[in-house]
């Protein structure tokens, strides 16, 4: 085992060993001390990363100028038969490396941004010991060999998000949305669970790259035979394809499934930073870019669908961004936003020389998103941690006494409303290109979605701290320590910067080196159109003034629907707490409790009862009656004898 | 000498023995019912002496069961009294109607 | 028809007539003395029979004994002249046909069955002499041992009965 | 004296022990140290059975011995443990542990209390280890008593109800496995009740159908197979804390094993051609287990629909019959057994404070009691099937290895039992959300105390053996590989692999 072996072992196992010794002796710590412990193995698990991701991306992951796949560690854990075993391990491949530089990296800021934003807080030590685990389970994620063990991690993700929301479990909401969040998410994974146990039938196995070998090459038996069947138009490949996809449309928050998300903000907003935003909703994107030879080679007609789904989602969650009010949920909806532009990236890419392109824009847009996105939570955290609200209303003309925070929140929306030579200019326009190429429907709606992320962004941004005229007096004086600080500057560095990274010969579909495409005349149109968006959010925004009002008045039943988020939470709630609840867990306790105990239990015990009481006249304790069934049983007898031997 | 033919004595002694048993049955009072009890026993030691008589003339069999019967009918009726009375002493009552406390 | 046919004949529809009287009586002390009257004429067929012993014992235990116990406790338990209250008619029924059926079924069987007596045996007279000798006889064919077993029958009778009858002095107070 | 009767003096001394002595502490101590004893006993026998293993010793179970019991009859009292007999004494022996720390507090007829629990115990480690079959039977009724009377005695609600109404459909049960049993012995033409002699027969599959759904169904009434399940809720609910431990940790468990080992792997033939009844008998319990559960609001009715739901996966697993589901199913055995004592002894916990189980009038209790609040989370989270807890290992271990049934029917079966896990989390979640999480509603909460020593011990030894498992199944997986093997190779032939 080398040092990279060992480096890339030890990001995984420190935040476990933090989340450890922080969840059983944390209560004997102090605040402080927990912090530090959490921030201290975060912080080493960035810098091994940064070491692992350099050995990696040129050293030894090169190989013949290809970056190839690196198991770093693989152990048997759970063996079922001789095919099928749930292994653990570690993967190296541009993929898993380059997560692993962002959750470590998103991860550590977040850790040390946390100091200052919970400082004072009940259950610190407990804060800290569920980021330790969540970092934990992601990075065991990104890093599974074996689609098991992504589905173990993936749960353990699932269940810290679950604990995170739920920190203030004092509060209603934040217990609704824990639960909520969960709930949906696990119901995605038992198309996962389902999806899986497909693959692994057909293919006997379960290890990532055995499946992806299996049934990628040509000829290959598992892959006829596992085609050979189809349903509804479809083989059986692709249903279990989507299906696991149906996981990743969970975790990753797509349409329908992405109602989970926006109630999510109820978690300390740090959390919303690393969970909900960098890291562990991309998880949906990683799974299908893992397993997307699969998709590309022998199911394209599940990655078109994905594709349209990611498309619609992206604008869909656009559109509902423009109409919040609370801070966080706009970011939230504009987080669902750039999650499907990565997913439909993915949809639109194929396999084969040129078609590739789409992969790779994806991870990128994934990376840079992962900085500007987290920014812009942390920068939202701290505003909220000035002013005490989520609320627009509460907010504007905050940007004298916040400078920081404004500062990097600014380069934080340029980014996402792809401004060059803002990070998320690169990635957003690579997207754009490669589903001109193979989809050009799915161009234009990113293109308007484009639009409406500039102009929703800036309408944050305009909201928080421009509109109203800057107070004379406030009291809302930058008292964020360095504490909070830093983390702003080095992601505004990410986010300013991270786009210049030439990514494409990191990161591909098959390992080898990518030139992305830019070309000046294509990207006249996308700039023109976040321009435009913010120049609108300007007109609209920059003063106080009644033109919003007005406009939303003018499309004030588009508005409301879209205000209500288009009402898919009351469509579940009426399916959960109508249908479900009513339909068939009320009339499944009582038929359990009617039926099955009153009928068949009761029933039986009470035919019993009744049996007894019928014949018990017969025990009358009167003598002469009883004689009288002894005569006559006596004569009978008698008889039956006599008329049997005469 | 010319005898009887046993089966009239016989059918004596059933019909006193149905008596008894119609006696029993058919009476509400304690000690009706024990007099036919008596009757019921009477007939079967007319059914023993008879038997002996008829049948077996050279044993004494038949007598000694009517002599065992009568002693053990003599205890039966003295316990069976005591029963009565101290039935009556909690019931007021001897009819077996109203008796009926040991039922299910 | 020899006389002594003829006595039986009418000791046996004495019997079952007092027999009868004695179940169906409506008033519990004629159904006594019918009772008594009923064990008497058994008696008389007894004698007839040449089985004195037994004659004497039914009058001594059964007419002397017996049946004045009978009296006595229809004296403790009843008032005098009261009559008895009525059978319901259906078990009246029921038991009615219960015994004809039964006493059908017997004489049925009766008439059927030929009884053979032990052929060529010289009988035994049935003298106080001879039951006495058997009955404190330890040899073969000797009752001393159930007649000890009846002594002690009679003492738990005995015992029995007191015990039984005698007055609580819980009960007095109840 | 061999070490496995051992096993079974040690509970009768103890018992014996809690007899004599008169004072309410010292029968707690005793039967304290009897159970630790008996545990590290256990302990000792794995481990002398692995040496054995690894010594090369072959045969299907080891440790064998044979005592004369009713010759006649061919009762013999014989004992043998193998790789799944083993993990069940362990998670007998830890439960037994735990229940009796968690019974620390009972002051009601202290004596006969402990007497009971060590007696119940015996009765769970005689019917592991008796290879006759008679005498497992005895070890089988032997546990119904015992639970009818710390019902009915110790219990609150409608105890007396609860406890008759257990007896009749747990003796109902042993009927007919009576029955059985009784038909092995004469219509096998075996003579014996040895049932490594009676699977060496060869029995005519006209018996061999009959004697299999009466086998199956009388054991599936200790594991709360539908429609036989609902002595588990009232029962539940009625008993306390340790007898609800022992009932769904234990007892249910005697059903699951019974299944397997006499139903299934006895009439191997029967089994291949109607084991689909049970998988939908299973399928059933599975979910609408788990909607009914979703639908209670007293935790312990809760959770023991939610035990209904989970024994349906012991059902489906030994009902599938291929390898790696009966070893889903035998880990899900164990994992439920401690896992839902964890859970019945935290709710037992709070009951003690707050005196309601209902989950709309508790609320807080992270906050008032947090110890006894994340016992009740890691149980919940346990039984959701979360990765690092048993429950999941031995879940997934059912569906993959039910998912090896090819067939649209086995198939959908599977698919529904996989949907049950969204309930269960639907379920679990309300309780947390509810009852742990969420403000104090009660004044009086405020003056609970946290657990005190005894709850703590037992909360973290049963949290161990939920962590054991489910961070290192390979240690279960190998104990039983070569048993599960064997049961399976009875059915290579239909079921392929």
């Amino acid at each position: 085992m080398n040092s990279y072996d060992l480096s890339a072992l030890l990001i995984v196992i420190l935040p476990i060993l933090s989340f450890t010794v922080l969840g059983l002796f944390g209560n004997r710590f102090s605040n402080r001390t927990s912090g530090l412990i959490g921030c201290a193995s975060l912080v080493t698990t960035a810098i091994l990363a940064l070491y692992v991701a350099a050995g990696y991306f040129f050293d030894f992951g090169l190989v013949n100028g290809e970056h190839v796949k690196h198991i770093a560690l693989q152990f048997q854990w759970l063996k079922f038969t001789d095919s099928l075993s749930i292994d653990l391990g570690i993967v190296l491949d541009p993929i898993s490396v380059m997560m692993l530089l962002v959750i470590t990296i998103v991860s550590s800021m977040v850790h040390i941004y946390s100091l200052g934003y919970m400082k004072g807080e009940d259950y610190f030590e407990r804060y800290y010991a569920y980021l330790s685990l969540f970092s934990f389970s992601m990075l065991g994620l990104v890093v599974a060999v074996n689609i098991f063990q992504m589905y173990i991690f993936w749960e353990l993700v699932g269940v810290s998000s679950f604990l995170l929301i739920g920190f203030y479990f004092t509060k209603p909401s934040a217990i609704a949305a824990a639960k909520k969040a969960f709930i949906v998410t696990r119901f995605a994974d038992l198309g996962f669970l389902i999806g899986i146990l497909m693959l692994s039938y057909n293919t006997k196995s379960l290890d990532f790259f055995t499946i992806i070998d299996r049934l990628t090459q040509v000829g290959s038996p598992y892959l006829a035979n596992f085609t050979a069947t189809s349903f509804m138009g479809m083989s059986a490949l692709s249903w279990a394809l989507l299906l696991v996809f149906m996981g990743g449309a969970g975790k990753s928050a797509m349409f329908p499934l992405h109602i989970w998300l926006p109630d999510a903000m109820e978690g300390p907003t740090p959390v919303s930073a690393l969970i909900h935003a960098a890291t562990m909703v991309v998880a949906g994107v990683f799974l299908v870019a893992r397993l997307f030879p699969v998709f590309a080679i022998s199911a394209p007609d599940a990655l078109l669908i994905i594709a349209y789904i990611g498309a619609f989602t992206a604008l869909f969650a656009a559109v509902i961004a423009c109409t919040q009010t609370d801070i966080k949920r706009v970011l939230a909806y504009s987080t669902i936003s750039q999650i499907a532009y990565m997913m439909f990236a993915l949809g639109v890419a194929g396999w084969g020389e040129g078609k590739m392109e789409g992969f790779t824009a994806s991870m990128f847009h994934l990376f840079t998103h992962a900085f500007f996105k987290a920014l812009l939570f942390l920068g939202a955290g701290a505003v909220i941690h000035a002013v005490h609200t989520n609320e627009m209303e509460g907010m504007g003309g905050l940007r004298k006494s916040l400078p920081i925070t404004h500062f990097t929140f600014l380069i934080a929306c340029l980014a996402i409303a792809g401004v060059p030579p803002f990070a998320g200019f690169f990635s957003k326009e690579a997207i754009l290109s490669s589903a001109l190429q193979t989809q050009p429907l799915i161009f234009y709606v990113g293109l308007f979605t484009s639009g409406l992320t500039a102009f929703y962004m800036f309408r944050l941004y305009f909201r928080i701290f421009w509109y109203n005229p800057v107070p004379e007096h406030s009291h809302n004086h930058e008292t964020h320590t360095w504490a909070m600080n830093i983390p702003l500057i080095i992601l505004g560095v990410g986010a300013a910067f991270a786009g210049l990274i030439p990514f494409g010969s990191f990161v591909s579909a098959d390992g080898k080196a990518l030139e992305l495409p830019f070309h000046l005349t294509f990207s006249i149109a996308p700039v023109a159109v976040g321009l435009i968006g913010i120049g609108i959010a300007y007109l609209l925004y920059g003063k106080k003034n009644e033109i919003p009002d007005k406009i939303a008045s003018a499309v004030s039943g588009f508005y409301q629907a879209a205000y209500h988020k288009f009402y898919i939470d009351e469509i579940y709630l009426f399916i959960t707490k109508k249908v479900l609840f009513n339909l068939v867990g009320r009339p499944a306790a009582w038929f359990d409790r009617t039926v099955v105990n009153g009928l068949f239990i009761n029933g039986s015990a009470e035919t019993a009862v009744a049996t007894s009481n019928a014949i018990k006249p017969m025990q009358s304790g009167r003598l002469q009656s009883y004689t009288m069934f002894f005569l006559g049983g006596v004569l009978l007898l008698a008889a039956l004898l006599i008329i049997k031997f005469m | 000498m010319e005898q009887v033919p046993l089966s009239h004595i016989l059918i004596l002694s059933s019909t006193l023995f149905f008596l008894g048993v119609y006696g029993f049955f058919s009476r509400r009072n304690l000690i009706t019912m024990l007099m036919s009890v008596e009757l019921i026993l009477n007939s079967v030691n007319i059914n023993f002496i008879a038997f002996n008589k008829y049948l077996f003339p050279h044993q004494l069999e038949g007598i000694f069961f009517t002599m065992f019967i009568i002693v053990v009918a003599a205890a039966e009726v003295s316990i069976s009294i005591a029963i009565i009375i101290n039935l009556y002493r909690r019931f007021k009552t001897i009819d077996i109607e109203d008796t009926t406390t040991m039922k299910y | 028809m020899s006389a002594s046919t003829i006595i039986f004949y009418i000791l046996a529809t004495l019997v079952v007539v007092f027999g009868a009287l004695t179940v169906f009586s409506r008033k519990i002390f004629r159904a006594a003395i019918s009772l008594l009257l009923s064990l008497t004429f058994i008696a008389g067929i007894y004698f007839l029979w040449n089985v004195d012993f037994i004659g004497a014992l039914q009058i001594i235990i059964y007419v002397g004994g017996i049946v004045v116990l009978i009296i006595f406790s229809i004296f403790l338990t009843h008032h005098s002249g009261q009559s008895l209250p009525k059978a319901k008619t259906g078990k009246k029924l029921l038991s009615g046909i219960m015994a004809v059926a039964g006493l059908g079924f017997t004489t049925w069987v009766v008439s059927q069955y030929v009884f053979k007596p032990a052929p060529g045996v010289v009988p035994v007279e049935p003298s106080v002499h001879n039951i006495g000798i058997q009955m404190l006889s330890y040899s073969d064919y000797g009752y001393v041992f159930p007649f000890e077993v009846i002594n002690i029958l009679l003492l738990a009778a005995l015992v029995g009965a007191i015990v039984i009858a005698i007055k609580k002095s819980q009960d007095t107070e109840e | 004296m061999d070490i496995l009767s051992l096993l079974l003096v040690l509970p009768v001394i103890t018992a014996l022990a809690i007899l004599i002595v008169k004072k309410d502490q010292a029968v707690r101590w005793i039967a304290l140290s009897g159970s630790i004893i008996q545990f590290a006993l256990a302990i000792g026998i794995t481990a002398y059975y692995v040496s054995l293993r690894q010594a090369g010793a072959t045969g299907n179970m080891l440790l064998e011995s044979s005592y004369e019991w009713f010759a006649p009859l061919q009762i013999y009292f014989s004992t043998a443990v193998d790789g799944i007999s083993l993990v069940m004494i362990l998670m007998t022996a830890m439960v037994v542990v735990a229940g009796i720390l968690v019974s620390w507090r009972i002051t009601k007829q202290v004596k006969e209390f402990f007497f009971l629990i060590v007696l119940l115990s015996l009765s769970a480690y005689g019917f592991f280890t008796s290879t006759n079959l008679f005498v497992m039977f005895f070890f089988l009724e032997l546990a119904v008593i015992p639970k009818y009377l710390l019902i009915g005695v110790w219990g609150s609600g409608r105890k007396e109800y609860s406890a008759m109404k257990l007896a009749l459909m747990l003796m109902f049960g042993s009927a007919l496995v009576f029955i059985g049993i009784l038909g092995l012995f004469y219509f096998t033409g075996a003579q014996t009740w040895d049932f490594q002699e009676i699977a060496k027969m060869h029995i005519p599959i006209e018996t061999q159908r009959i004697l299999y759904v009466l086998l199956f169904t009388g054991f599936g009434v200790f594991t709360a197979m539908f429609p036989f399940h609902t002595w588990a809720p009232d029962g539940h609910s009625s008993a306390p804390t340790a007898a609800s431990m022992f009932l769904a940790g234990i007892s249910m468990k005697l059903g699951g094993y019974g299944c397997l080992r006499v139903a299934t792997y006895l009439l191997p033939d029967a089994a291949v051609e109607l084991s689909w009844i049970f998988i939908i008998a299973a399928s059933i319990a599975i979910i609408y287990g788990a909607f009914a559960t979703m639908m209670q609001k007293d935790l312990k009715y809760m959770n023991a629909y939610s035990s209904v739901s989970h024994c349906g996966f012991v059902i489906l697993g030994i009902a599938m019959l291929t390898k790696v589901a009966v070893t889903g199913a035998v880990m899900q055995m164990v994992s439920h057994g401690i896992m839902t004592a964890l859970f019945f002894a935290s709710i037992g916990m709070i009951y003690d404070r707050a005196h309601t189980r209902q989950v709309d009038e508790l609320g807080g209790m992270l906050k008032q009691v947090p110890f006894i609040g994340s016992a009740f989370i890691i149980s919940g989270l346990c039984s959701l099937g979360l990765p690092g807890f048993s429950g999941f290992v031995s879940e997934m271990t059912v569906f993959v290895g039910s998912w090896e049934r090819t067939g649209v029917f086995y198939r959908v079966a599977t698919i529904l039992a996989c949907a049950s896990i969204v309930v269960t989390a639907v379920y679990i979640l309300r309780a947390v959300g509810f009852a742990i999480w969420g403000t104090v509603t009660n004044k009086e909460y405020l003056k609970f105390k946290d657990a005190s020593w005894s709850e703590r011990s037992a909360a973290v030894l049963l949290i161990i053996g939920i962590l054991l498992i489910g961070l290192a199944p390979f240690l279960l997986t190998n104990l039983i590989d070569i048993d599960t093997t064997s049961i399976a190779q009875r059915f290579i032939a239909v079921v392929g692999k």
